[in-house]
C-alpha cells in the first residue's frame, strides 16, 4: 500500500492544484502534499516495513502481459527517501520565487514527483517505461514555460534527446518481452529470460543509451547544462537532484541484472567512457563562469564516477553508488538552493560579477562552504563514505585496468577541489563591488531548507551505515544475480 | 490462319494503332474519334469471343453515350490543336520510355505463365448471351447490383453539387 | 485463340493509355487515355471468362456457369466508369470555368 | 448489414432534407441523429440481431472484426459531425448534400471493412472515392480546391485503373473474385497472381497515401476544405487500411514471401518521406496531411505483420489517430491563420483547448498514457515478433522521434509563444465540452485498450 | 588504573565541543569569554593528554578503543576506533601542549580582530586541534584520513582567514589543492591495502605485513607500491619536493597559524604517518631510498632559497621545509625515533621562533620585510632573547635541543652512506647562516624602518611574552630526553619510551669516537657558520640580488614552472575542450542530426513538384522497378 501511496498522493494532489489559482493558496497546498508523502515514505522505512505493504499488484493490460505492480525495494526506499526529502526542499528553498501561472507550475511538479515515484517502483517493464516518459513530460513543460533565454529550443533538444534514448529502450523491453517464456514483462520474467549473448549485446545497447542519455553520461551529455542552465531553478533542482539518478536506477534495476554477460563483456567500454567524463567534465567546469553551468558539468563529474562504480559489479561500489545517488541528491540541491537565492538577488550567475558576499552574508557563505566541500567529499560530510565505497569497488573491479580507472577518476577530486574552491573564493570571498554590496542575507525559509541539507550532511557523513542498512540486501542481491563466474567455471 | 485468326489480328492491329492515334493526334476531337475507332474495335473482340451481350453496351455505353459526353465537353470548349500547348520534350520522353519499360517488364513477367498454353474459346459457349448473364446478374450479383445503384446515386448527386451554379 | 495473345494485346493497350497518360497535358485526354485502359482491362476479363469457361468444359462440366462473373465484372467497370465520366467531366468543366483552361500544367497552385 | 443498408437510406434521406428542411441546423440534426441510428443498429448487429437477412453469395461477410471497426468509424464520424457540422455548412450553398455524400461514403466504408469479393471492394472503394472527389472540390470558387479535386479525381481514376488490372490477373489465375477461394481451386503462385497481386498493392498503397503513391496526398489534403480534409485523413484512410489488411489477410497469404518484403520497403519510405518532409512545413494543415503519411508509414507495419497483435493493433490505431487527428483538424478549421504561428499564445486565451489539442498531439506523437502510444506500441510488438525485422522497428521509432518534432511545434507555439488574440474564432462551450470527451477517450483507451478490444471475442 | 583511556575521547572532544560553542556562538560570546573557552578546551585535553601519557608508558600494546562501525559493507568493517599507544601519546602531548600555548598567544594577537572573526579564528584553531587530534589518535587509515584531510580543511580556513584579501585566498586554494594530490596517494593506498588485507586497522595490516596472518600476503610490489603512495601523501602534507611551494604561500595566514599549524604540527602529520607504518616501510628499501633522497633533496633546496629570502616569516618557513627535509631523511634512513624526536624539538623552537616573529611583526604593525627591521634588540629584549635561543637550537650547537635530534640525523644519515651525511650536514651549516642572517638583521645593527614605525616599537604584551618564555625552556631542555648512548647509558629515553610502537634497530654501526668527531666537526662549523653571517649581516646595506643570488631570490622560479607547466596547460586545455570539442565536436554531432534532419526536409519537399504528370511519372517508375526487381532478381 505504501508503494501505491507514493505515486497517487502525488498525482491526485497534482491534478488538483492545476485549479487552485491563488499563488499562497496553491504553493502551501503542494508544499503539504510534499510533507505528506515524505511521510508516508518515512512510514515505509520504518513503521511498515513489511513486505506486503511494500508490494502493490494490479490488473492492467493482462492481454499483452503486463501488470500494474509496483514493489519498495531497498535502493526504492532509498529513492523514493530522496524524492520525498528533496520535494519540501526545493518547494521552501524557493519559496520567496514567485511564478506566473502558480497552479500549473506547482501541479506539474507534483506530477513529475509522480512519475518519478513510479520510475523508482515499477517492477513491470511497461509500466517502468510508462513511468519514464510520465517523468519526463512535465519537467519538459515546466523547463521550457517558465526558463530563460534560450529555453524552447534548449528543453526541446533535452526532451527529444531522452525520447530517442527512451523508444529504443522500449523496442528492448518488446523484444525480450517476446523472448520471455510467459510473454510477461515482470521484472522477474525479465531477469529469467534466456538470451544469447549476441542478443545481450546489442539489446545492452540499446538500454543503456537511454539510461546513458538520462544520467548523462559522456558523450550523451551535452543536452544537460544547458537545460540546467535554462530551466527554472526549481526544476533543475529536480533535474538534478532526483532525475539523473533515473538512469542510474535503470542501470541497476533493469539492465545490469537482465544482462549481466553484456555488462561484463561492455564493463571496460562503460567505464572508460564514465571516467573519460569525469576529467571532461571537471576539466570544462573548471573554465566556466556561469554557476549553474559549472555545477552542472560537477554533476556530470559525479554521476560519471556513479557509473563507473556500478559497472566494477562487486559490493562496496554498489552500496557506494546507493550512498552516493541520496547524498549527491541532497547536496546538489543545496547548491541550486543558494544559487537560485544568488541569482534572484543579483540577477546574476556570472562569478565575475559577484564577490565578496562572505561579508554581507555569512551565513549563505557558511552553508554554501559547508555544501560545496560536502560535494568534493570532504571526511565526515556525506558524500565521503559514499565516494570512498565507490572508489574501493573501482579498485577491486574485474577489469583488467582497474588500476587506471581509479586513478583517473581520482583525478576528479582533484579538480574538483579546483573548480569547487575557486567558485567558493569568486563568488563569496575578496572585496565587494557595487553590485554585491546590497546583499542580505538568507531569510527564514532559507535557512531552515538550508539548515536541514547540512543536518543530514552531517549526519549521513558521521553515521553513513543508516542509509547502508537500507540497501544492504538489495546490492548484496544485485551482486549475486550479476556474477556469471559460474558461467566461466563451465567452460 | 483460318477466318476468326485473320479477324483477330485485324481488330488488334486497328485497336493498337488507333490507340497510339488516340495519344498521338494534336486535336482533341481527333483522339476522341480514335477512341471511339478503338472501342469499336474491342466490341468486334467481344462478338469474336462471343460476348455479344457485352459488344453491345460496350458499343452504347462507352462509344455511345460516354465518348458523345467527352465530344460535347471538348466541343464546349472548343479546344483545338493550339489551345493544348505542348509539354516538355524530356518530360514526353520520360512518359513514353516509363511506359515502354512497363509494358516490357510486364510482358516478360507474364510471357510464361503456366496458363500460357490455355485457350480462350472464341465464337462459341454462350456465357456471353444476354439471357445467362441476366440470370446471373439479378440472382447471384444482385447485391453488387443493388449497390452500384448507390454508386450512381452519389454520383448523381456529386454531378449536381459540383455542377450547380451558384 | 491462345490466351497469351490476349493478355498482350490487352497489356498493350493499357501501357498505351498509361503512355497517353503520362505524356499530355490536356487533362480530358488523360482521362480519355485512363478509359482506355479500363477497356484494356475489360477485354482481359473477357478473354479469361472464356477461358475459365472453356477449362470448366474440358472438366467436365457441361452447362457450367464457369467465366460469367468474369463478364459480369465487365459490366460494372462499365457502371463505374459511366458514373466515373459524370463526376469526372464535371470537374473539369468547373476548372475550366475557374482558369479557362485544362491544362494539368496550371495545376501548380499546391506544391512542396 | 444493418449499418449498410441503414447508411444507404440516411444517404437518401439527407439529400430530401435538404430540399425539406429550410433551416441548417436541423439539417444538421437530422445528420447527428442518422449517424446515431447508424452506430445503434451497428452495434446491435454486434450483439447478433441483424434486421436485414440477404445471402450475398458469400461476397459479403460481417465478422466481428468489421463491425468493431465499424463502430470506430460511426463513433469518430459522430465525433466529427459534432464538432465540424458548423463548418461544413460554411463550405458551400448545398450542404445537405454534403451530409449525405458522407453518408454515402459511410456505406462505401461498410462494404470495403466486410468484403469478401474483389468485386465488392472495387464498388466499395470507388463509392468511397467518388464522392471524395466531389467534397474535395465542394468550394467551387476557391482555386485551390478546384485543383485538389482535379488532381485527386486523375491521379484516383489511374490507380482505379491499375486496381483493376490487378483483379484482373487476379481473376485469370484464380477464377473468381472470391477473395477466400474455395480450397478445390488450387492456387500456385505463378507470374499472373504475382502480377495482379503487386497492381492491388500499388493501388492499395495508392489509397492509403503510402509513398511512392502518396503524393496526391498532401495537396489534396491542403487544398480540400479543411472539414473534408478532416473526415478523408482520418476515417477513409483508416477504412481503406482495413480494405488493405482484409485483402491480403484473405486473399494473399500464401503469397507472404512475395509481398512482405516490398511492403517493408514502401513501409520504411513511407516513414521516411512523411516524417522528414512534415518538418520543414510552415502550414499546419499541411503538416497534418504529411503526418498522416507518416502515420500510415505506422500502419502499414501491421501489414508487414499480419498476426492477430497487428489487426488488433491496427483497429486501436484506427481509433486513436481517427479521434486525435479530427480533434485537431476540428480546431485548425476554426483558426484565421493556419500556420504555426497561427497558433502562438493560445493556451492564455482558450487553457481547456490547448490542453485538449496538446492530448491529442501527444496522442499522435505516442507518447506514453495516450492512446497513440498504445497503437505505436502494439504495432512495434507484433512487428518484432515477426523474425529479422529488428532494422524496420528501430527505424520507425527513430522517425517516430523525428515526428516529436512537428507535433511539438504546435504546442511550443501554443503554451511558449506570445501571440495576437485575433488569431482564433470563438469556441463554444459544446465544442470544448466534445473536446474534452475526445482527449478523454484518447487517454482512457491509452489506459485500457481492452475497453476496445474485448469486443473481438465476445 | 585504565579510566584515562577509557575517557580518552574527550581529548579530542573537547576542543570540538570549543569549536561548536564559538563558532556558533561567536557573535554573542565576548572576546575574553572566546579566548577563555577556545584555549580552556584545548588546556583541558592537554592535561588529559599528560594523564593518557603516565599510562601509556608501561604499556606493551596498543589500546584500541572501538566506537561505532563507521562504513560496513560485506565483510569490509571500518571502525570508528581510536589507538592509543607510546608514539601517538607522544604527539598528543605536543599538539596540545604547543597548541595551548598558541592558543594563549592568540588571544592577545588576535585581539584588534572584530569579534565575529575573532569567535571565527578560535573556533577554527579548535577544530584544527580536532583534526590533528583525530588524525594521530585514529586506530586505522581511515580515521587518519579524516584526520588528515581535516586539518587540511583547518589549514585552508585559517590561510584564508583574512578572506577579503584575495591574494590570501588563492594561497588557501593552493595549500588545499596540492594537499589534496597527495590525498589522493594515500587514498589509493588504503585501497590497496583493502584489497589485499581487506580493512584498515593498523593492527592487522602490520600484523599481515609481518606475515602474522597467513591467509593474506603482500607481495614485494603491494609494499613498495603502498608505501610510496603513503610516501606521496605524506610529501603533500608535509612539503616535500615536489609538492612543497603551498607552504611559503601558507605564511599568508595569522603568525601564530604558521607557527602551530605550518611548523609545530599538521605538517608533521607526514613523518607521524610513515612512523606509524614503519613496519611496512622497513619491507621496502626501494621507499626507503626514495624517502631518504626526496627529504635530503628538499632540505637542500629549501635551504638555499631561504639563504635569501627577506620576509621574515618566508624564511622561517623555508626553514621549515628545510627540516621537515631533515626528518624524511632520518626516517628514509630508518631512524624513526630520530624523525619523531627531531619533530619534538622542532615543535619546539619552530613555533618560538614563528612566535617570535609574530611578536616582531606585532611591534613593527604588520611590517614583515626584514630589510626594514633591525636594532630591535635594545627595544624587545625578551622577544630577542628567546629569539637567538631559537636560533641556537636550530642551528644545532649543544647542548640546545636542536642539536640532539639533528645529530642523530646526521648520525643514521652517515651510517647509511658518507656522501648523504655531507649534505645533510652542508645544509645544516646552510641553516645556521640564514638563521643568523635573520637574527642579525633582525636584531642587530640600525632600524632601517620607517619613522613612525620606530615610535611604535615596543615589547609585546605578557599573553605573547610568556609562551615564548616557556617555549624558549622547552628548545633548551628538550633535547635531554634523547641524550645520545655516547655521552650517557640509557640517555636515549625518547627511543626507549617508543620501543614497543617503533621496533630499535639494533646499536649503532660507528664506533664511539668517529661519532665524537663527526659531532666536534659539525658543532665548530655550525660556530664558524654564524660568524660569518655576523660579519656580513652585522651592518646590512641592501644590493640588487643578481646571478644565483636573483635565482634564489625567485625560489629557483619553481612556482613558476609550476604554474606554466601544470596550471596554465590545464587551463588551455580546459579551454579547448569547453569552446572546441564540446560545442563542435560534440554538440555539433548532436545538433548535425537536427540539422540533416531539417535539411532532408527541404530537399525532399521539391519532390511534391504540384505536377500531376511528374506524380504519376514518379509512380509508374517505381511500378517499374519494383517489378523489375520482383522478376529478374528473385530468379
Amino acid at each position: 500500500m505504501v508503494a501505491f501511496f507514493l505515486i497517487i498522493l502525488p498525482l491526485l494532489t497534482g491534478l488538483i492544484a492545476f485549479f487552485l489559482k491563488e499563488e499562497k493558496v496553491v504553493k502551501s497546498f503542494a508544499f503539504l502534499s510534499s510533507l505528506a508523502t515524505l511521510a508516508v515514505s518515512i512510514l515505509g522505512l520504518t513503521l511498515m516495513k513489511a513486505e506486503e505493504n511494500l508490494q502493490f499488484t494490479a490488473q492492467w493490460m493482462q492481454p499483452i502481459g503486463s501488470s500494474f505492480s509496483l514493489r519498495l525495494d531497498g535502493m526504492g526506499q532509498l529513492l523514493c527517501l530522496l524524492t520525498a526529502i528533496s520535494y519540501p526542499l526545493v518547494f521552501l528553498g524557493s519559496w520567496n520565487a514567485s511564478y506566473k501561472r502558480p497552479n500549473n507550475f506547482f501541479a506539474l511538479m507534483l506530477l513529475a514527483q509522480a512519475g518519478l515515484m513510479g520510475v523508482f517502483l515499477a517492477t513491470d517493464a511497461l509500466v517502468f517505461y510508462f513511468f519514464w516518459e510520465l517523468a519526463l513530460i512535465p519537467m519538459y513543460f515546466l523547463s521550457s514555460q517558465w526558463g530563460g533565454e534560450r529555453r524552447i529550443p534548449v528543453t526541446f533538444k533535452f526532451f527529444i534527446y531522452t525520447f530517442v534514448g527512451s523508444v529504443l529502450m522500449l523496442i528492448g523491453i518488446l523484444y525480450i518481452q517476446s523472448k520471455t517464456v510467459s510473454h510477461s514483462f515482470s521484472l522477474n520474467a525479465f531477469y529469467v529470460v534466456e538470451l544469447s549473448s549476441k542478443a545481450q549485446s546489442w539489446l545492452f545497447w540499446l538500454f543503456f543509451l537511454a539510461f546513458a542519455i538520462k544520467m548523462p553520461v559522456f558523450p550523451f551529455h551535452t543536452w544537460q547544462p544547458d537545460t540546467y542552465e535554462q530551466s527554472p531553478t526549481p526544476t533543475t533542482m529536480i533535474l538534478s537532484g532526483v532525475m539523473v539518478k533515473m538512469g542510474l536506477l535503470g542501470l541497476l534495476r533493469w539492465l545490469l541484472p537482465v544482462f549481466p554477460i553484456a555488462s561484463y563483456v561492455w564493463g571496460d567500454v562503460v567505464m572508460s567512457l564514465a571516467v573519460a567524463g569525469i576529467v571532461y567534465a571537471s576539466l570544462i567546469a573548471i573554465r566556466q563562469d556561469d554557476i549553474k553551468r559549472l555545477v552542472a558539468y560537477s554533476s556530470i563529474a559525479h554521476i560519471g564516477l556513479m557509473c563507473a562504480a556500478i559497472f566494477a559489479e562487486n559490493k562496496s561500489g554498489m552500496q557506494g553508488v546507493m550512498l552516493q545517488m541520496f547524498n549527491h541528491g541532497i547536496n546538489i540541491i543545496g547548491l541550486w538552493i543558494i544559487v537560485e537565492i544568488i541569482e534572484r538577488r543579483f540577477g546574476t550567475r556570472k562569478m565575475s560579477e559577484l564577490g565578496g558576499l562572505a561579508q554581507k552574508a555569512p551565513v549563505m557563505a557558511i552553508f554554501f562552504v559547508i555544501i560545496a566541500l560536502a560535494n568534493i567529499a570532504l571526511p565526515l560530510t556525506n558524500a565521503f563514505a559514499g565516494e570512498f565505497l565507490m572508489f574501493n569497488g573501482l579498485m577491486n573491479a574485474k577489469s583488467n585496468y582497474y588500476l587506471w580507472f581509479t586513478v583517473l577518476a581520482g583525478l576528479g577530486i582533484i579538480l574538483a577541489a579546483v573548480y569547487t574552491l575557486n567558485m567558493i573564493r569568486r563568488i563569496f570571498y575578496g572585496e565587494v563591488n557595487e553590485l554585491t554590496a546590497v546583499a542580505t542575507d538568507l531569510k527564514l525559509n532559507e535557512k531552515l531548507a538550508l539548515g536541514i541539507i547540512v543536518g543530514l550532511i552531517f549526519w549521513m557523513g558521521v553515521y553513513p551505515q543508516v542509509l547502508l542498512d537500507v540497501t544492504d540486501n538489495f546490492s548484496q542481491e544485485l551482486v549475486n544475480k550479476i556474477d556469471i563466474s559460474h558461467l566461466f567455471r563451465k567452460q | 490462319m483460318n477466318i476468326t485468326q485473320i479477324l483477330f489480328w485485324f481488330l488488334s492491329v486497328v485497336a493498337i494503332f488507333s490507340a497510339l492515334m488516340v495519344i498521338t493526334s494534336k486535336n482533341p476531337v481527333y483522339s476522341v474519334l480514335w477512341l471511339i475507332v478503338t472501342f469499336f474495335s474491342i466490341s468486334g473482340h467481344y462478338i469474336l469471343l462471343n460476348a455479344q451481350f457485352l459488344a453491345i453496351v460496350n458499343i452504347i455505353v462507352y462509344a455511345g453515350a460516354i465518348m458523345v459526353l467527352f465530344l460535347f465537353v471538348i466541343m464546349l470548349m472548343n479546344l483545338n490543336n493550339e489551345t493544348e500547348p505542348q509539354k516538355h520534350r524530356w518530360l514526353k520522353m520520360a512518359g513514353a520510355v516509363a511506359g515502354g519499360c512497363l509494358l516490357l517488364v510486364m510482358v516478360a513477367a507474364l510471357k510464361d505463365t503456366d496458363i500460357k498454353n490455355q485457350q480462350a474459346m472464341v465464337n462459341e459457349g454462350n456465357i456471353g448471351l444476354i439471357k445467362n448473364l441476366g440470370k446471373e446478374l439479378f440472382t447471384t450479383y444482385v447485391v453488387p447490383f443493388e449497390i452500384s445503384s448507390i454508386l450512381f446515386l452519389s454520383a448523381m448527386v456529386g454531378a449536381v453539387v459540383i455542377g450547380k451554379k451558384e | 485463340m491462345p490466351i497469351n495473345y490476349y493478355i498482350f494485346l490487352s497489356i498493350a493497350l493499357f501501357s498505351i493509355g498509361i503512355v497517353g497518360v503520362l505524356t499530355r497535358r490536356n487533362a480530358i485526354i488523360i482521362f480519355m487515355c485512363v478509359e482506355l485502359m479500363l477497356n484494356a482491362v475489360n477485354l482481359m476479363l473477357v478473354a479469361f471468362s472464356k477461358m475459365h469457361y472453356k477449362a470448366a468444359l474440358l472438366a467436365g462440366d457441361v452447362n457450367g456457369t464457369a467465366g460469367t462473373d468474369g463478364q459480369l465484372f465487365v459490366f460494372f467497370i462499365m457502371v463505374v466508369a459511366a458514373a466515373e465520366v459524370t463526376v469526372g467531366l464535371a470537374i473539369i468543366v468547373m476548372m475550366y470555368r475557374n482558369i479557362h483552361s485544362v491544362d494539368v500544367n496550371f495545376l501548380n497552385r499546391l506544391k512542396h | 448489414m444493418n449499418a449498410l443498408i441503414i447508411s444507404a437510406i440516411l444517404g437518401v434521406v439527407m439529400m430530401f432534407s435538404g430540399i425539406l428542411l429550410k433551416q441548417k441546423t436541423a439539417v444538421r440534426n437530422v445528420a447527428i441523429g442518422g449517424i446515431i441510428i447508424l452506430l445503434l443498429v451497428n452495434i446491435l448487429e454486434m450483439g447478433g440481431t441483424v434486421f436485414f437477412k440477404i445471402d450475398t453469395r458469400g461476397m459479403i461477410a460481417f465478422d466481428q472484426f468489421a463491425l468493431l471497426f465499424n463502430t470506430i468509424v460511426f463513433v469518430s464520424t459522430l465525433l466529427y459531425l459534432l464538432l465540424s457540422a458548423k463548418e461544413i455548412e460554411k463550405v458551400g450553398v448545398n450542404y445537405a448534400d454534403y451530409f449525405a455524400l458522407i453518408f454515402f461514403i459511410l456505406c462505401g466504408i461498410t462494404l470495403v471493412s466486410s468484403f469478401k469479393s474483389l468485386l465488392i471492394l472495387f464498388l466499395g472503394i470507388e463509392i468511397i472515392s467518388i464522392p471524395l472527389y466531389i467534397l474535395t472540390g465542394s468550394d467551387k470558387r476557391n482555386l485551390k480546391s478546384n485543383e485538389a479535386s482535379l488532381k485527386y479525381f486523375l491521379l484516383g481514376v489511374f490507380s482505379t485503373g491499375l486496381m483493376l488490372m490487378g483483379i484482373a490477373l487476379v481473376y485469370g489465375a484464380r477464377g473468381t473474385f472470391l477473395t477466400v477461394p474455395d480450397p478445390l481451386v488450387t492456387v500456385v503462385p505463378n507470374a499472373l497472381l504475382i502480377t495482379g497481386m503487386s497492381l492491388l498493392l500499388f493501388s492499395m498503397a495508392f489509397k492509403v497515401s503510402a509513398a511512392p503513391f502518396h503524393f496526391w496526398t498532401p495537396d489534396v489534403y491542403d487544398g480540400a476544405p479543411t472539414v473534408f480534409t478532416s473526415f478523408m485523413a482520418t476515417i477513409v484512410k483508416a477504412a481503406v487500411f482495413i480494405a488493405f489488411i482484409r485483402l491480403f489477410d484473405d486473399a494473399f497469404e500464401g503469397l507472404q514471401p512475395q509481398w512482405r518484403l516490398w511492403i517493408a520497403v514502401i513501409t520504411a519510405i513511407t516513414l521516411f518521406v512523411g516524417n522528414i518532409t512534415a518538418v520543414f512545413q510552415q502550414s499546419v494543415k499541411r503538416m497534418l496531411a504529411y503526418s498522416s503519411i507518416a502515420q500510415a508509414g505506422f500502419m502499414l507495419l501491421s501489414l508487414y505483420a499480419m498476426n492477430t497483435e497487428a489487426k488488433e493493433g491496427l483497429l486501436i490505431y484506427a481509433a486513436a489517430y481517427c479521434l486525435a487527428t479530427i480533434g485537431i483538424f476540428a480546431v485548425l478549421a476554426k483558426m484565421n491563420d493556419y500556420t504555426f504561428d497561427g497558433f502562438n499564445g493560445l493556451a492564455k486565451r482558450e487553457p481547456l483547448i490547448a490542453a485538449t489539442l496538446t492530448i491529442l498531439l501527444l496522442s499522435l506523437a505516442g507518447i506514453p498514457l495516450t492512446a497513440g502510444f498504445l497503437a505505436k506500441f502494439y504495432m512495434l510488438k507484433a512487428t518484432i515478433a515477426t523474425p529479422n525485422s529488428l532494422w524496420l522497428v528501430i527505424f520507425a521509432v527513430l522517425m517516430a522521434a523525428v515526428s516529436v518534432y512537428y507535433y511539438f511545434r504546435v504546442i511550443q507555439a501554443m503554451y511558449f509563444k506570445e501571440g495576437n488574440d485575433a488569431t482564433s474564432t470563438g469556441f463554444s462551450l459544446f465544442f470544448k465540452g466534445t473536446m474534452v470527451l475526445m482527449a478523454s477517450l484518447v487517454i482512457l483507451l491509452g489506459l485500457f485498450p481492452d475497453l476496445l478490444l474485448n469486443w473481438l471475442y465476445f | 588504573m585504565q579510566n584515562a583511556l577509557q575517557i580518552v575521547y574527550l581529548i579530542p572532544l573537547l576542543p570540538l565541543i570549543g569549536f561548536l560553542v564559538n563558532g556558533l556562538g561567536r557573535k554573542h560570546l565576548s572576546k575574553s569569554l572566546i579566548s577563555v573557552i577556545g584555549s580552556g578546551v584545548v588546556l583541558a585535553s592537554f592535561a588529559m593528554s599528560i594523564w593518557v601519557f603516565m599510562q601509556v608508558k608501561g604499556m606493551t600494546t596498543p589500546y584500541v578503543a572501538h566506537y561505532f562501525d563507521f562504513i560496513k559493507v560485506g565483510d569490509l568493517k571500518i571502525p570508528f576506533a581510536f589507538q592509543v599507544d607510546q608514539l601517538s601519546s607522544l604527539f598528543l602531548l605536543i599538539i596540545t601542549g604547543v597548541g595551548f600555548l598558541i592558543h594563549v598567544y592568540s588571544t592577545s594577537y588576535m585581539h584588534k580582530e572584530k569579534q565575529e572573526h575573532f569567535g571565527r579564528y578560535f573556533s577554527y584553531l579548535n577544530l584544527f586541534v580536532f583534526s590533528m587530534l583525530l588524525l594521530v589518535m585514529g586506530a586505522n587509515y581511515v580515521i587518519m584520513f579524516i584526520g588528515w584531510e581535516g586539518v587540511g580543511l583547518c589549514s585552508y580556513l585559517l590561510i584564508g582567514y583574512w578572506f577579503k584579501n584575495t591574494e590570501y585566498n588563492k594561497a588557501a586554494n593552493k595549500a588545499f589543492i596540492m594537499n589534496r594530490i597527495g590525498d589522493l596517494a594515500f587514498l589509493i593506498a588504503i585501497f590497496w591495502i583493502i584489497s589485499r588485507v581487506g580493512n584498515v586497522n593498523f593492527n592487522d595490516v602490520f600484523a599481515v605485513a609481518r606475515g602474522e596472518v597467513d591467509l593474506r600476503k603482500f607481495t614485494g610490489t603491494d609494499i613498495t607500491a603502498i608505501t610510496l603512495l603513503l610516501f606521496i601523501g605524506a610529501t603533500g602534507k608535509s612539503a616535500q619536493i615536489p609538492l612543497y611551494t603551498w607552504l611559503p604561500d601558507a605564511m599568508a595566514g595569522p603568525t601564530p597559524v604558521s607557527a602551530l599549524i605550518h611548523a609545530a604540527t599538521m605538517v608533521t602529520a607526514g613523518i607521524y604517518m610513515i612512523a606509524r607504518s614503519n613496519v611496512l616501510y622497513s619491507m621496502s628499501s626501494v621507499t626507503m631510498d626514495i624517502v631518504a633522497y626526496v627529504g635530503l633533496a628538499t632540505a637542500l633546496l629549501a635551504a638555499t632559497i631561504a639563504l635569501k629570502q627577506n620576509d621574515i616569516k618566508k624564511v622561517l618557513a623555508y626553514s621549515t621545509v628545510s627540516q621537515l627535509g631533515f626528518m624524511f631523511l632520518a626516517l628514509g634512513t630508518g631512524a624513526y625515533v630520530a624523525a619523531v624526536f627531531h619533530v619534538m624539538t622542532h615543535a619546539f623552537f619552530k613555533a618560538l621562533l614563528f612566535l617570535g616573529s609574530g611578536s616582531v611583526i606585532h611591534a613593527m604593525s604588520g611590517e614583515q620585510d626584514i630589510r626594514n627591521m633591525g636594532g630591535l634588540s635594545t627595544k624587545m629584549k625578551i622577544t630577542f632573547v628567546t629569539f637567538l635561543i631559537g636560533c641556537i637550537a636550530i642551528a644545532g650547537i649543544p647542548p640546545f635541543s636542536g642539536f640532539f635530534s639533528k645529530d642523530a640525523i646526521l648520525l643514521s644519515a652517515f651510517e647509511k652512506s658518507p656522501v648523504l651525511y655531507g649534505i645533510a650536514l652542508f645544509t645544516a651549516l646552510l641553516t645556521a647562516f640564514y638563521m643568523f642572517r635573520l637574527l642579525f638583521l633582525t636584531f642587530s645593527g640600525q632600524f632601517r624602518g620607517t619613522a613612525e614605525q620606530k615610535h611604535h616599537l615596543h615589547e609585546s604584551p605578557v599573553a605573547i611574552t610568556i609562551p615564548l618564555i616557556v617555549l624558549a625552556v622547552l628548545s633548551i631542555i628538550g633535547g635531554f630526553v634523547g641524550i645520545p648512548e655516547v655521552f650517557m647509558n640509557g640517555g636515549d629515553r625518547i627511543g626507549a619510551f617508543l620501543a614497543p610502537v617503533i621496533k630499535p634497530q639494533g646499536g649503532h654501526t660507528v664506533s664511539h669516537s668517529t661519532e665524537y668527531i663527526l659531532m666536534g666537526l659539525s658543532t665548530t662549523l655550525v660556530i664558524v657558520m654564524i660568524i660569518a653571517a655576523w660579519f656580513k649581516f652585522r651592518n646590512f646595506q641592501r644590493t640588487e640580488e643578481k646571478g644565483l643570488g636573483k635565482v634564489l631570490e625567485n625560489k629557483w622560479y619553481v612556482d613558476e614552472l609550476y604554474d606554466k607547466v601544470i596550471v596554465q596547460s590545464m587551463h588551455q586545455f580546459g579551454g579547448f575542450l569547453k569552446s572546441v570539442i564540446e560545442k563542435s565536436v560534440i554538440d555539433g554531432l548532436v545538433n548535425g542530426v537536427g540539422k540533416a534532419v531539417n535539411y532532408g526536409g527541404r530537399q525532399l519537399r521539391l519532390l511534391q513538384s504540384g505536377q500531376v504528370g511528374s506524380y504519376i511519372l514518379l509512380m509508374v517508375l517505381s511500378i517499374v522497378i519494383i517489378f523489375a526487381l520482383q522478376f529478374f532478381l528473385r530468379k
